[in-house]
Formats: C-alpha cells, structure tokens, sequence
C-alpha cells in the first residue's frame, strides 16, 4: 500500500470538511476520487499534502506516518500533489518552473530532458512566463514540475479542470502513459466518465465521506456514482 | 419586461476569457438556474452582475437600468441580494447580527443616531430584530439566534446566508451553489424554501451543481461552458439537448478513442 | 437585542471603580495620583476610537497621534494666541460680537491677551481634525493592510515635520500658558484645586464616550462595521456603502483624538510637538491590543493602567521599550488580546476541572 | 542610501508578504556592530563581521518571533515588527548609548573629494554608490541564476507551490530575514562615515526606504534602486523649492502621493494592493 | 452575570495596580533635601539629557559623602521625560505635589522648560533650568532660572569676530528644533546691530543626514563670508565635512552646541578651524592656573571621566550649574524654605561654575554675562582658544 488514509477529519475553522475519510492507493494503480462540488475531494488532498492540517485520523505513505510533517517534506516520500488550477510560478519561465520541480533531484537535468519527451510542446517554450502559456500547456507544464521530481505516487486534482475537450483527452492520455511508466496516480476528477475509463478503482465521496468505492469498470455503470453527481432522481433526469 | 438583462457580458482574467459574450434575461418572479461545469464562470457572471467585478465588456441590465460600473452596495439598493459559494457569513457575529445586516439597508439611523441610541433609532432598532428574528423562524433557525456564526454546521450556515440575503427584501436573490454540501435531506428542505421564497415574489437565479434540485424547481436553465452559452431554456428542453449531456457527464467519445 | 442591559453593569462597574479609586487615594492622602490618573483617561479616550478603527472596523492607523496633535495644537493655538492686533477688523469685530472672543492678562505682564473661546476653540479643533481625516481618509482607506499603515504613518510624520517646523505654532517648543476650558461651573485645568473635579470630569468623558461607542457597536451601524472586518465583499453584498462606513469611522476615531488631545492640552496648559511624533501613535497601536483589539472596555482599562504608570515614570528610561515589548508579547502569546485569552485558559482549566463541561471558547 | 533599505524591504516581502517595520534598524544595528568591532579590528573586517552578526540577528529574529506565530494577519505582522523596531531601538540606546558614532572613512577623509561631472562628490559616497551597485547586480544574479534564488522567488510567486515541489518555505523565511538584515547592515557601515549611526536612525530611514519602495514598486530589487535615487533627487531638488525644514514632508509627501495614487509603483503591476480586486 | 464578574476582575486588577504603585512609593522623609531633575535621558535629546542626569547624580553621591548639606543629605529625584512635554508636565506634577521637592533642575530641552515654566511660577516652585532659550528667563518670572549661555550672548560673540575679521555677509543655517530655532532668532534679531547682512537662511531637519544641497544652494548665493550653524548633534560634524567636500572655503562658525569633543571627532580633519562660543570646561588645560574656574572645571572634568569613562560635554556643565546654584542657595539661606533659598538665588553673587561666574540678579536670571564664553577653534583634533 503507497497512500494509506485512516479515519481522516479535518476542516477550517470549525467547520468539519473531511469527516472520516479511509481510503488506501495500492503501487502502480490509478484510483480516482470522484465527487459533486463541495463534496470535500479538494480538502482531502490538500491535507494528504499536508497542506492543511489535520484534526485527527492517519496518512501513511509507504506504511510511514507523515501525520504532522510540513508539505516539502513529502517529496522525500516520493508524493508529489499537482494542484487545483495548477499553482505554476506565473512569473517565472518555463524552464525555472520545471527546474524547481526538481527542487531536490540530484539529477534534475536527465529529469527534465525526461519531460520534455514527455511533452514535446514545452521544449519550444522554454524562455517564456509560465504564466503566459494557454491553460492546455499550463496543465501540461503543472504536471512536468511534478514530474522532475520523479514521484512515485502523483495527487492530481481535477487536472481537466477548465481545459477544451481536446486538451482532456491529451491530459488522460499522459495519465495514462505514467502509469505505464510505473507511477501511481490519485486522480481526483468531476469529468467521472473520464476519470473512469482510465481508472483501476475510484472512490465516490459526498459530503466529506466515502459514499462508495469498487473497481472502476464496475462504477461506471453503477447508478450512485451519477447520484453522487447529479443529485437524487438523476434517472427522471437523464434517461 | 425583463427584470434582470445581461447583454454580450465578456470578462478576461489576464489572458484567460471567463465569460464570452454571454446574453440572457431573467424574468420577473421564475426562478432560473444556471448550471455548467466546474469553471464555466457560473461564479464570475454573479460577481459581475452583483458588482464585486466590473465586466471586460458588455452590461447588465436591471430594470432596464444599467448597473454595471455600480458599487455592490449600490446594486443592493436596487433590490439585488446574494449568497456565496463558500458561505460567506460574519464568523464574529451572532446569528441574529448576521440577519441584522441584511435589514442594513431599511434602516436609517447613523453613526450619530445609533451613538447616541435615539428614540427612533431604538424603535427602529427593535423592528429590525423583530423581522430579523420572523426571518430566522422562517428558515428554521430561530432558537440558534444568539449563537455565534462561526460554530455552525454548513446546512446551517446556509440558511443563515439566505435569511440575511432574505433581509435586504431582494426582488432578485442569486444564490450561489445554495445546496452544495447538503445532504438529502436539507436539500429537500431547501427546495421548499426556495419554492416558497419564489411564491412570495421574488425572482431567483442560482447556479446549481445538484440537478435534480434545479430540474425539480427552476422554471428556466441557462447552461454555461466555457464562458458560453451553449443552452437556454425550460428544464425538460435543456435536458433532452444533447450538447448538455455531452458537457455535463464528460466526453466519453473523446477519450474512448484517444 | 437587549442592549441596554448589557451595557448599564459596565458603566456602573467603570463609575464605582472610578469612585472608589479617588476615595481611596483620598483616604491614604495620595490624592495627587489623579493628576496623572486624569491625564492617562484623556490618553485611553484616544485609544478607544482606534479602538473602534482597528478592532470593529479593521483598519489600522498610525496618525492618531497626529490627529490628537491637530485637536490640541488647535485648541492651544486660538486660546492663546493674541488677537488684540486684528481689533478693527471685520471678522474679529463679528467674533467679539458673538461673545466667542475673550480676553485675560498676560501671565507675565500686564498686556491684554485677546483670544477665542476656550469652548470655541475645542469645537473647530474637532471640526478641523474631522476635515482633515475626511481628505486624508478618503485616499487612504482605499489601501489596506500594511499600506494603509505606512499611509497613516506617512501622514503622521509630515505632521510632526510641519508641526516642528512651524515657528507659528512654537516650532519645538510647542505651545504653553493655555487657559482652562470652562463650561458651566467645570473646568478643565490641571490646576491642584481642582484636581478631583478635574478626575470626574476626565471619566465622565471617557465614560460618555464608551456609551457612545459601545451603542454604536451594537447598532445598525455597528453590526455593519463589523461586517466589514469579517468580509467586506459580503457587507457590501448587503447593501452596506463600505468606504463610505470606513471612512465615517476614521473620522469618529479622528475625532476622539481631537477631543482628547484638546482636553489634554487645557489640563497641561500646553502642548508640545512630541504629541504628534510616530512613536505616540505606535504606543496608541500597542494600547488597543494590549486591551485587546475589539476590546472598548479592555482599551479603556489598559491603557488607563499603563499610561498611569508610564505617566508615573515608572518604567524609567525603558518607557518605549515596555510598549514595545507589549507589542510583541500580545502577537506572540495572546493575538486575541489579554482578557480573551485569560477566558480562554480560564476555560481550558475550568474543562479541566469538569471534563463534562464543554468549554466555551472565544467567551468574554 | 535609500535604495539598500529599499531592497533589504522587498526581499521580506516577497519572500513572506510582510512589510519589515523594524527594517531601519538592520542598518542601525550593523552600523553599531561595526563600530564597536572596529575599535580593536581593521576596518574592512569590522565590516565584515558585523554584517555578518546581524545577518545571524535577522534569522534569529524570525526563528525566535515569526517561525511560531499562530496568526499571520497583517495587523498582527505590522504590530509585531513595530514592536520589534522599538525593542531593538531600546536595547541599542541600553548597550551602547545616546551617543551618536561613526565609522571611519574607508578612503580618503572627511574633507577630501572627488570631482565627478563637475560635482564634487565625498569618496564615501563613491563607495556607498558602488557598495548599492554591486548589491543589486549580486540579487539579480543570485535570484536569477541560482536554484536557491529561484525558490526564494518561488515562494513569492506561490507559496504554495513552492511548498508542494519541496521548498522548506520556514528555511525560505527565515534565509529571507538574514538576507535583508545582512544588506541592511551593509548599508548601515557604508553610510555610517557619512550620516553617522545613531540608535535613533532606523524608522526615519525605514520609511523613506519604504518611500522608494512603493515608488519602484515593491517586489522588484531594479526598481527599488530608481526608487531610492528618486527619492533622494526629488529630497535635494525640493530644498530649492520649498524650506529645507519641510524637506522630510517632501519626501513623505511622495510616499502619500504614490500610495494614494500608483500603490503598485512607477514600473510594477497593479496587484493584491487596493480593495478592489475579487 | 458573566459580564458583571468580568468588570469585577477588571476593577480589582486596576485597584490592585494603583494600590501597588501606593505602597512601592515611600513617604517623604523630612531629614533629607529633595531635589527633583526632569532630564531627557532617552529620546531624541538624550545626549543632553543622559549627561546631565549622572552628573546630577555624582554631584548628589559626592556631596552626600561629605555630610550633605546643613547637615542634611541631598535626595535626588531624576525623572527621565524622553523629550515630551506632557511627561515633563506629569513630573513636575509629581515633583511639586508629591515629593515636594525643595527645587526641580531640568528639564533638558527648552521645549520642556517652557511647559513647565508657568506651573512652577504658580507653584512657587524653583526651577533650575538646563535648556538654554531665553524666553525661559524673558519673559521673567519669579521661581524660573537658568544656567546655560544665552543664546545672544553667543551670537553677540559670533558677531563680534566676525567684525573683527572683516565678515558682514553671512549665510544661518539651523537645525528644525527648540534649539536651532532659538539661535536662528537671536541671529536674526542681533545681526542689523552689529552690521551683519544675512545673505542666506536656511532651516534643515535635525536629524538630516546630508546638508550638501543646502550648502550648495548657499554656495550659490554670492558673496557669502561665513556659515552659521545653529543646531544640534549630528548636522553640525556633517555640515562642517559636506562644507569642505563641495568646496564652500569659508569659515564655519558653530553655535555654543558644539561642546563635545566627540563632534570634532566625527567631523574629523573637516573640523580644523570651525569656531564656536562655548564655555570653558572644554579648554581647561588651556587656561592659566590663577583662572577663577579653573579648579572648579578641573575637577569636574576629572570626577565625571573618571565616574563614567566618557568625555564631559558642557551639557553635563549645564547641569552641574543647576545643582550646584541650588546646594549654594541653601547654604547661603541656611535653610531648606523654598521662599528663602530663591531669594538667596537670586541674590547669588560670583558663584564659579562651569560655564562662568554666575551673578543672579532680581531682573536677570541667567546669571551669566558675556564673559562667561571664550571663542574656540578646533586645532589638531582639539578646541583650543581662538586668537586673533
């Protein structure tokens, strides 16, 4: 087991976000997370990041405790979260972007030479503002700086999030490439039937828990995970 | 006429386009929802058309009025109230108080008035807690009146929001996300609020993921992607547009063949 | 919202102190602490509008000392300065006949001083320092947070600059030999025989002013206020004119420095340009968070204790760096302010005590 | 002069979004420091060293005073280093005293000039100009060119982020204290034999320093550099114009003026400063 | 009932602090003297507060080791006021209610004194100043006196080598405080009388850094024969270096603030020549034996580098004066009544001080006449007596 989440809570102030949340992510699998807006997914992984602190419950990553552990210390865990909206340095170029993504890779040069095969369109824009590019190759971009750090486990949250139907289709392709390359992806999506098609097993949460999870080719047919997201009676809705 | 009017509304945020060009009209006494997937700019056009953001191009329109370029107070005054995505209430502030605010606007006493607690200012004073708390029965919320907001769970909160909304006597309320982070049963509740709000007269508009909350209650969606306007009009013909289905549950061809 | 009944215990509480507090000095025959004790209340009347500004509002100030210097400079400037030369003129002869002009000897000679109103003068004080906070408030509560403070500190210091540098006002020297501010049988003077009038007088005031604020706190306009400190998007969602309301209490709190910067002057008889320098303003910001920051009541009792003592001399020559310490300490160990944070510990050992109790946090 | 302070207030605050109050005393403290050091050690070492102490002194400071903050509210970063400008004015006037001091030149002496463009010009001033120069052609090199630099920068792009790909952003911190204070102290021995150290010194050079940070724009070291020469240029150009007793107002006048006018600087872009933005 | 236990502990807290303050202040004990000080000891005068508070005190240890006075030990009392007047006001407050001392010296700054100045006179209290205004002593009133200079005497001493010298057209910069805006009126009042034309008059920040634009725009003005400078600590070590940097060779005449060996020092070689009015603790060495202060400068000179390993400053002078024209009071009255030691000091007659021999008189307060100032120069590092 890589990610092991136990009985999670967590939230802001006194409002309870993640409201014991267990969820495990075994190696070289893509497990997604699916889930309506305001579900939680987001909350969940930025604690699991560490970027939000936790009220109670375990994160174990590789069987090790990282319950307390500030967020830079992940990357020695071999996790690496690619944000919500990507998070680039906006005023920084392209390759400084990439560069610091290797931040504590030794051997960020072949890890850089790595992603640009990877991602033949960036090489080209290497001197140009990260902020500047089209949200297609930001995206691209966000996952490259998580990959320089070479991780073995990739967070993405909603990484289709505001990008044209072309671009989703090259984001899950790419996904579905690293895990051919060996690294496991928690993939937290609201595009579901994407997310599905390419998932080993998902997770569907509503309002901060786990409502339901199995095998990914199971739930695409399955009529909770459209509840999840469309509300009770989607049938009368939909079909 | 229609009560609310927005006209070829564009907003970029650097070289990201928000909204492009987006027209509609929401008439008086309906309640319409507008819906679209996460980043659509659902939120934006609430920002734009309540004024906490001024459009790149384009107006709205409220009674024929334009507003857009007005402060958010000033939008207010006309008769335009909101909630938020995130629940936006005063943490610091009973739950009474948070209500207060919303009766901001049909009080008159000033700094001076309110100093020096002057009759009228007292009188006023007591009215505005009288509808204040009628509004919290209304919601349910009356007996948590002297509790602190912050210590409210979410479904709370947003009732909360809604009777402070309720306060300023809005004509048209936009309700941002109103049952995201309910549960069934709130949902259910909330939907017969609504209703009941709408049957009162005023106009409602509201971005709404849980569809069957919008479906079973909006008399005319308007569904977004991409800052465009890709379908407009009752739930049963929005529901049968094929371009909708395609944008709401995924591009499953896409993928299948990529 | 039963207010009244919230605010009456206070007010007794804050009198019967006061009272018993000037009996008691009495009684010991150290009666003359209330000169200090006096002096130290006009103080905390300043940093209870930042009070407001800072802890309802949220916004934070750095030029209050330099409006309490406006207030009192005005006020020491037309009582003392002599218009016998404008006799003739057609301004002063409509002034004299209004009554406002009044005259007195020289302290030294026998020369006829004629000069404005004590009365008169404390009102365009005010005025004036309510004008000038509107120009200057105007632009600056457009900025926030740090900006805004370097703004107001800013102002502050071309204050001091232009009120050093003005050989009309007394340049460094300040202004002295202000008369006494009488309205009905009271006066405000420093003088010994009137020492315990003058400590009624000085609570009265401050006392007044906490009514005031606590009403206003508690009220339409109150509540918005607050609102703002909480979420200005969402207050100006409910209909509530945020610049208009921020900058309408910048003004309120403006104003109280006046006041108390002119009460202040008649009772010292003087003013001397020190009053506007930063570090002033600085230990204003240090008493309302000491007091706690939405704290009227904490920012009246604080700041009453602790410019006493400084009055006192009792922190010798580490006067500022006790406020500075202050400052830190609050951030650092209490940012919810002193008497919360007291409730909260007092709280977590109550719960301690009576783990089936459920402490009520924030309480005060 | 003005440009150091200037820059020593933009790498806090873009590496932590906390504008340093207590910015002047940097410079104060490294004055001192050196002073007293050069009693019994040459010079350039005195120099040295004491840079180095009150590098040591602006990490500590954030160790000891920010590293544990439970809130990082503006209100409560202003009170903070405000109170910390005041506590370190006091412990400066307990441990060395009212005294006023100075360093002594470090070329030529008191009277000796050099003509520059017609403008007769103190060696020491050549010196505090050089000293300026080679400060920020160093930033620029180290925020450009160096992996260490560029987190810093990363931290100020996005914090979070920079979090995310592992950058100990409370390292970040405090290295971003000691940095200023460093060049803070720097500025305040190379200016020393001129305007002399004073325990008094450091508000009246931290706001005029912040003066031409807002008017370059903060965030940008080049531009804090403009900012600072504009501020002393339109310092000695209002004498003509206005009494020299106002010549502070001057000064202060701009810094109201830019706030109320362009808060994000001559050449910086409009951001997080004004009210109006969702 | 929460709000209410609340006010409770508040009230009791402040109770409790006011009653500590109560009983941490001892009662007043009627076998010493007290004499009250209000110096600047910190803030922005610091440098003539922080002197003149340890010379006070030294004065009062070493008076006490001889068996005080009337047989009676000196308690003193020093306040330190930061340089604000309010403080000052609250002091001297205390000082008269309170303590009741016998005489307040101090305060430091001209600023202070006038704030205090009326409520003494009500008062009957003596107050001893240490600033140097005259409008401490003019208008005059009955309890006020001062010890420093007046700063027309200087300017009468400026003036007059000027004459000597040739010069009648000069440039007055001064300092933006209590100080340099005194000496900036005197110089104003006094030059038409001794045939001086101000060419130039400028005021700067007192704590400006660098004076080369105002100097240059002097430079500027024509015919300009000498700088005046009238100011405080550190403009006048800057103004003498940016004088010779931007080449304005002409000579600087400083005001009597210039007392300090220190500010030679940081001028450096661009001190050499600067001439300044000042008393003569700063030229004891210089003076001959059979000099009417030359003991009396001597050992203080001696007593107060020894005490505090630190250069003396006329400043600590100023208020060595004080409490020595108070102790001198009391033991020509015989008697701690403060009616009587006034009059005794106001009848004082050849008290040796150390800025001069101190004549009081009922219409002069300062005690001092011109002779108490020696024209000084800087020479190698050192003041010495200007000859012509």
């Amino acid at each position: 087991m890589l990610l092991q989440v136990r009985n999670l809570r967590c939230g802001y102030g006194s409002l309870e976000i993640v409201k014991g949340v267990s969820l495990h992510v075994d190696a070289g699998e893509i497990v997604t997370l699916l889930g309506a807006n305001g579900a939680g997914k987001t909350s969940l992984l930025r604690a699991i990041a560490g970027l939000l602190p936790i009220w109670s419950g375990d994160i174990r990553v590789n069987l090790r405790s990282v319950v307390g552990e500030p967020p830079w210390t992940r990357i020695s865990h071999a996790m690496m979260l690619v944000p919500e909206g990507r998070q680039l340095f906006g005023d920084m170029t392209v390759w400084e972007n990439l560069l610091l993504g290797g931040y504590h890779n030794l051997d960020r040069k072949r890890a850089i030479e790595d992603v640009y095969e990877r991602f033949p369109h960036l090489k080209g824009r290497l001197r140009q503002l990260a902020g500047t590019l089209s949200g297609g190759e930001q995206q691209m971009l966000a996952l490259g700086r998580a990959l320089v750090a070479r991780p073995r486990l990739l967070l993405l949250d909603e990484p289709s999030l505001g990008l044209a139907p072309l671009m989703v289709r090259e984001v899950f392709n790419c996904i579905k490439r690293l895990k051919e390359d060996g690294v496991t992806v928690f993939l937290v999506e609201q595009n579901a039937v994407a997310a599905l098609e390419i998932a080993d097993r998902a997770y569907v949460m509503e309002t901060g828990e786990i409502i339901l999870e199995g095998e990914a080719a199971d739930l695409v047919t399955n009529p909770e995970v459209r509840r999840a997201y469309l509300g009770k009676g989607y049938k009368e809705i939909w079909e | 006429m229609a009560l609310l009017e927005a006209a070829n509304v564009r907003q970029c945020f650097g070289g990201l386009v928000a909204l492009n060009g987006v027209s509609f009209q929401v008439s008086p006494g309906q309640i319409k929802a507008i819906i679209g997937p996460n980043g659509a700019g659902k939120t934006t056009l609430f920002n734009i058309i309540c004024g906490l953001i001024k459009p790149t191009d384009g107006v709205v329109r409220m009674d024929g009025k334009v507003i857009t370029g007005l402060k958010p107070f000033q939008i207010a005054a006309l008769g335009v109230s909101r909630t938020f995505q995130n629940v936006s209430l005063f943490p610091h502030m009973t739950v009474l108080e948070n209500v207060l605010v919303g009766r901001h606007l049909h009080g008159r006493a000033g700094l001076i008035g309110c100093a020096l607690r002057l009759p009228t200012q007292r009188r006023e004073e007591k009215a505005m807690v009288e509808q204040a708390t009628r509004l919290l029965e209304e919601v349910g919320l009356a007996e948590k009146a002297r509790h602190s907001a912050g210590g409210l769970s979410l479904g709370q909160r947003r009732l909360v929001e809604l009777a402070r909304a309720l306060g300023t006597e809005p004509r048209l309320l936009l309700l941002d996300e109103p049952a995201s982070g309910l549960n069934t049963k709130e949902t259910d509740d909330l939907s017969r609020t609504l209703r009941r709000i709408r049957d009162r007269g005023i106009t409602l508009l509201m971005v709404e993921h849980d569809m069957s909350l919008v479906m079973d209650i909006a008399d005319e969606i308007l569904v977004l992607d991409f800052g465009v306007k890709i379908a407009e009009g009752p739930p049963a013909q929005v529901r049968s547009d094929p371009k909708v289905i395609a944008v709401y549950l995924g591009e499953k061809e896409n993928v299948a063949t990529g | 919202m039963n207010t009244t009944a919230r605010i009456w215990p206070r007010l007794a509480a804050f009198a019967a102190a006061a009272i018993v507090v000037q009996l008691s000095l009495s009684a010991v025959g150290k009666v003359y602490y209330l000169t200090q004790l006096t002096m130290a209340v006009y103080y905390s009347i300043v940093v209870m509008g930042l009070s407001l500004l800072m802890g309802y509002a949220g916004q934070v100030s750095l030029g209050q000392g330099a409006f309490f210097a406006i207030g009192g400079y005005t006020s020491a400037f037309l009582t003392t300065h002599n218009m016998a030369g404008y006799r003739g003129a057609a301004w002063f002869d409509l002034l004299d006949k209004c009554g406002v002009i009044v005259s007195r000897k020289s302290l030294y000679d026998d020369t006829l001083v004629l000069t404005l109103a004590p009365w008169l003068a404390f009102m365009v004080a005010i005025l004036l320092t309510v004008v000038i906070a509107a120009v200057i408030g105007y632009p600056s509560l457009r900025l926030r947070g740090h900006y805004l403070a370097m703004a107001t500190l800013g102002f502050g210091l071309i204050i001091h600059c232009v009120l050093i540098g003005s050989p009309a006002l007394g340049a460094a020297d300040g202004i002295t030999g202000v008369p006494r501010l009488s309205v009905g049988g009271l006066a405000v003077s420093g003088k010994s025989a009137v020492r315990v009038q003058n400590y009624y007088i000085a609570w009265a005031v401050a006392i007044a002013v906490l009514v005031l604020l606590r009403n206003l706190v508690e009220s339409r306009m109150g509540r918005a206020l607050r609102a703002i400190h909480d979420s200005e998007a969402a207050a100006s969602a409910m209909g509530v004119n945020t610049p208009k309301l921020k900058l309408e209490v910048f003004m309120v709190s403006a104003a109280l420095a006046a006041m108390a910067g002119s009460l202040l002057t008649h009772y010292n008889e003087g003013i001397g340009p020190s009053e506007s320098s930063a570090f002033k303003s600085v230990r204003y910001l240090a008493l309302v968070a000491a007091g706690g920051v939405a704290n009227l009541e904490g920012a009246l009792v604080v700041s009453t204790l602790l410019v006493f003592l400084s009055l006192r001399g009792w922190f010798g020559t580490y006067d500022n760096a006790v406020f500075g310490i202050i400052l830190i300490a609050i951030v650092a160990l209490a940012p919810q302010g002193p008497f919360r944070q007291l409730g909260l510990w007092m709280g977590r050992c109550r719960t301690l005590y009576k783990p089936g109790k459920e402490a009520r946090s924030g309480a005060s | 002069m003005y440009a150091i302070v200037a820059i020593g207030f933009n790498i806090i605050y873009s590496a932590t979004g906390v504008l340093n109050f207590a910015q002047g005393e940097f410079v104060m403290l490294g004055g001192m420091v050196a002073i007293t050091l050069a009693s019994f050690l040459p010079v350039p070492v005195a120099v040295a060293v004491a840079v180095a102490i009150v590098t040591l002194f602006g990490c500590g400071l954030e160790l000891v005073f920010f590293r544990r903050l439970r809130s990082h509210s503006i209100l409560h970063m202003i009170i903070i280093t405000i109170g910390l400008s005041i506590v370190i004015q006091e412990l400066a006037l307990h441990v060395w005293d009212e005294k006023v001091r100075s360093l002594p030149y470090f070329t030529g002496n008191e009277a000796s000039s050099v003509k520059l463009l017609g403008a007769a010009l103190s060696p020491q001033v050549i010196w505090v100009l050089g000293t300026a120069a080679i400060v920020v052609v160093l930033l620029q090199l180290f925020y450009k060119r160096t992996l260490y630099g560029r987190a810093m920068r990363a931290c100020s792009s996005n914090l979070e982020a920079a979090m995310l790909v592992g950058i100990n952003a409370g390292n970040m911190r405090t290295a971003a204290f000691g940095l200023s204070a460093g060049l803070g102290a720097l500025a305040g021995c190379v200016i020393s034999p001129i305007s002399m150290t004073h325990y008094e010194m450091g508000p009246g050079l931290a706001i005029k320093g912040f003066a031409a940070a807002i008017l370059g724009g903060l965030g940008n070291p080049m531009a804090a550099v403009v900012g600072g020469l504009t501020v002393g240029l339109i310092e000695a150009f209002s004498v003509s114009v206005i009494p020299s007793a106002f010549k502070d107002v001057a000064a202060f006048a701009i810094l109201l003026a830019m706030l109320f006018l362009r808060p994000h600087g001559l050449f910086g872009r409009p951001s997080g400063v004004s009210v109006r933005e969702v | 009932m929460k709000e209410k236990l609340m006010c409770g502990i508040k009230v009791a807290a402040a109770a409790c602090i006011i009653g500590l303050t109560v009983l941490t202040t001892n009662g007043a004990e009627s076998r010493t003297i007290k004499i009250g000080a209000i110096f600047s000891q910190t803030g922005p005068a610091s440098f003539l507060g922080a002197p003149e508070a340890k010379t006070v005190q030294m004065l009062a240890d070493q008076l006490n080791a001889k068996g005080g006075v009337l047989g009676k030990k000196v308690e003193v009392i020093i306040k330190d006021s930061g340089g604000s007047p309010e403080k000052a006001v609250s002091f001297a407050k205390q000082l008269i209610d309170e303590e009741r001392v016998l005489a307040i010296i101090g305060p430091s700054t001209s600023g202070e004194t006038m704030q205090i100045k009326p409520l003494c006179e009500e008062n009957k209290m003596i107050l001893v100043s240490c600033a140097a205004a005259e409008t401490i002593v003019n208008p005059l009133a009955k309890y006020v006196f001062k010890t420093p200079q007046k700063d027309s005497q200087a300017v009468t001493w400026i003036y007059k080598t000027m004459k000597d010298m040739g010069i009648s057209k000069i440039a007055v910069l001064s300092g933006n405080d209590g100080f340099g805006m005194a000496g900036k009126k005197q110089l104003e009042d006094l030059a038409s009388a001794h045939g001086i034309q101000i060419v130039a008059n400028e005021v700067y920040d007192k704590g400006a850094t660098d004076l080369t634009d105002i100097l240059t725009k002097v430079k500027g003005t024509a015919g300009v024969q000498a700088v005046v400078n009238w100011s405080i600590v550190p403009a006048q070590s800057i103004i003498a270096k940016n004088m010779k940097q931007i080449g304005l060779n002409v000579p600087l005449f400083q005001s009597h603030g210039f007392g300090n060996l220190k500010y030679v020092e940081q001028a450096g070689v661009a001190a050499e020549g600067i001439l300044f009015p000042a008393g003569r603790l700063l030229v004891v060495d210089e003076l001959p034996d059979n000099h009417p202060q030359k003991k009396v400068l001597a050992a203080y000179k001696k007593d107060y580098e020894t005490r505090f390993k630190e250069d003396v400053s006329t400043f600590g002078g100023h208020a060595y004066d004080a409490f020595m024209v108070v102790i001198e009071g009391v033991k020509k009255a015989r008697s701690t009544d403060r009616d009587k030691v006034r009059d005794a000091i106001e009848q004082l007659k050849g008290f040796v001080g150390t800025a001069g021999v101190f004549n009081y008189s009922p219409t002069d307060h300062t005690g001092l006449g011109l002779d108490a100032f020696e024209m000084l120069t800087v020479k190698n590092g050192k003041f010495a007596i200007y000859k012509k």
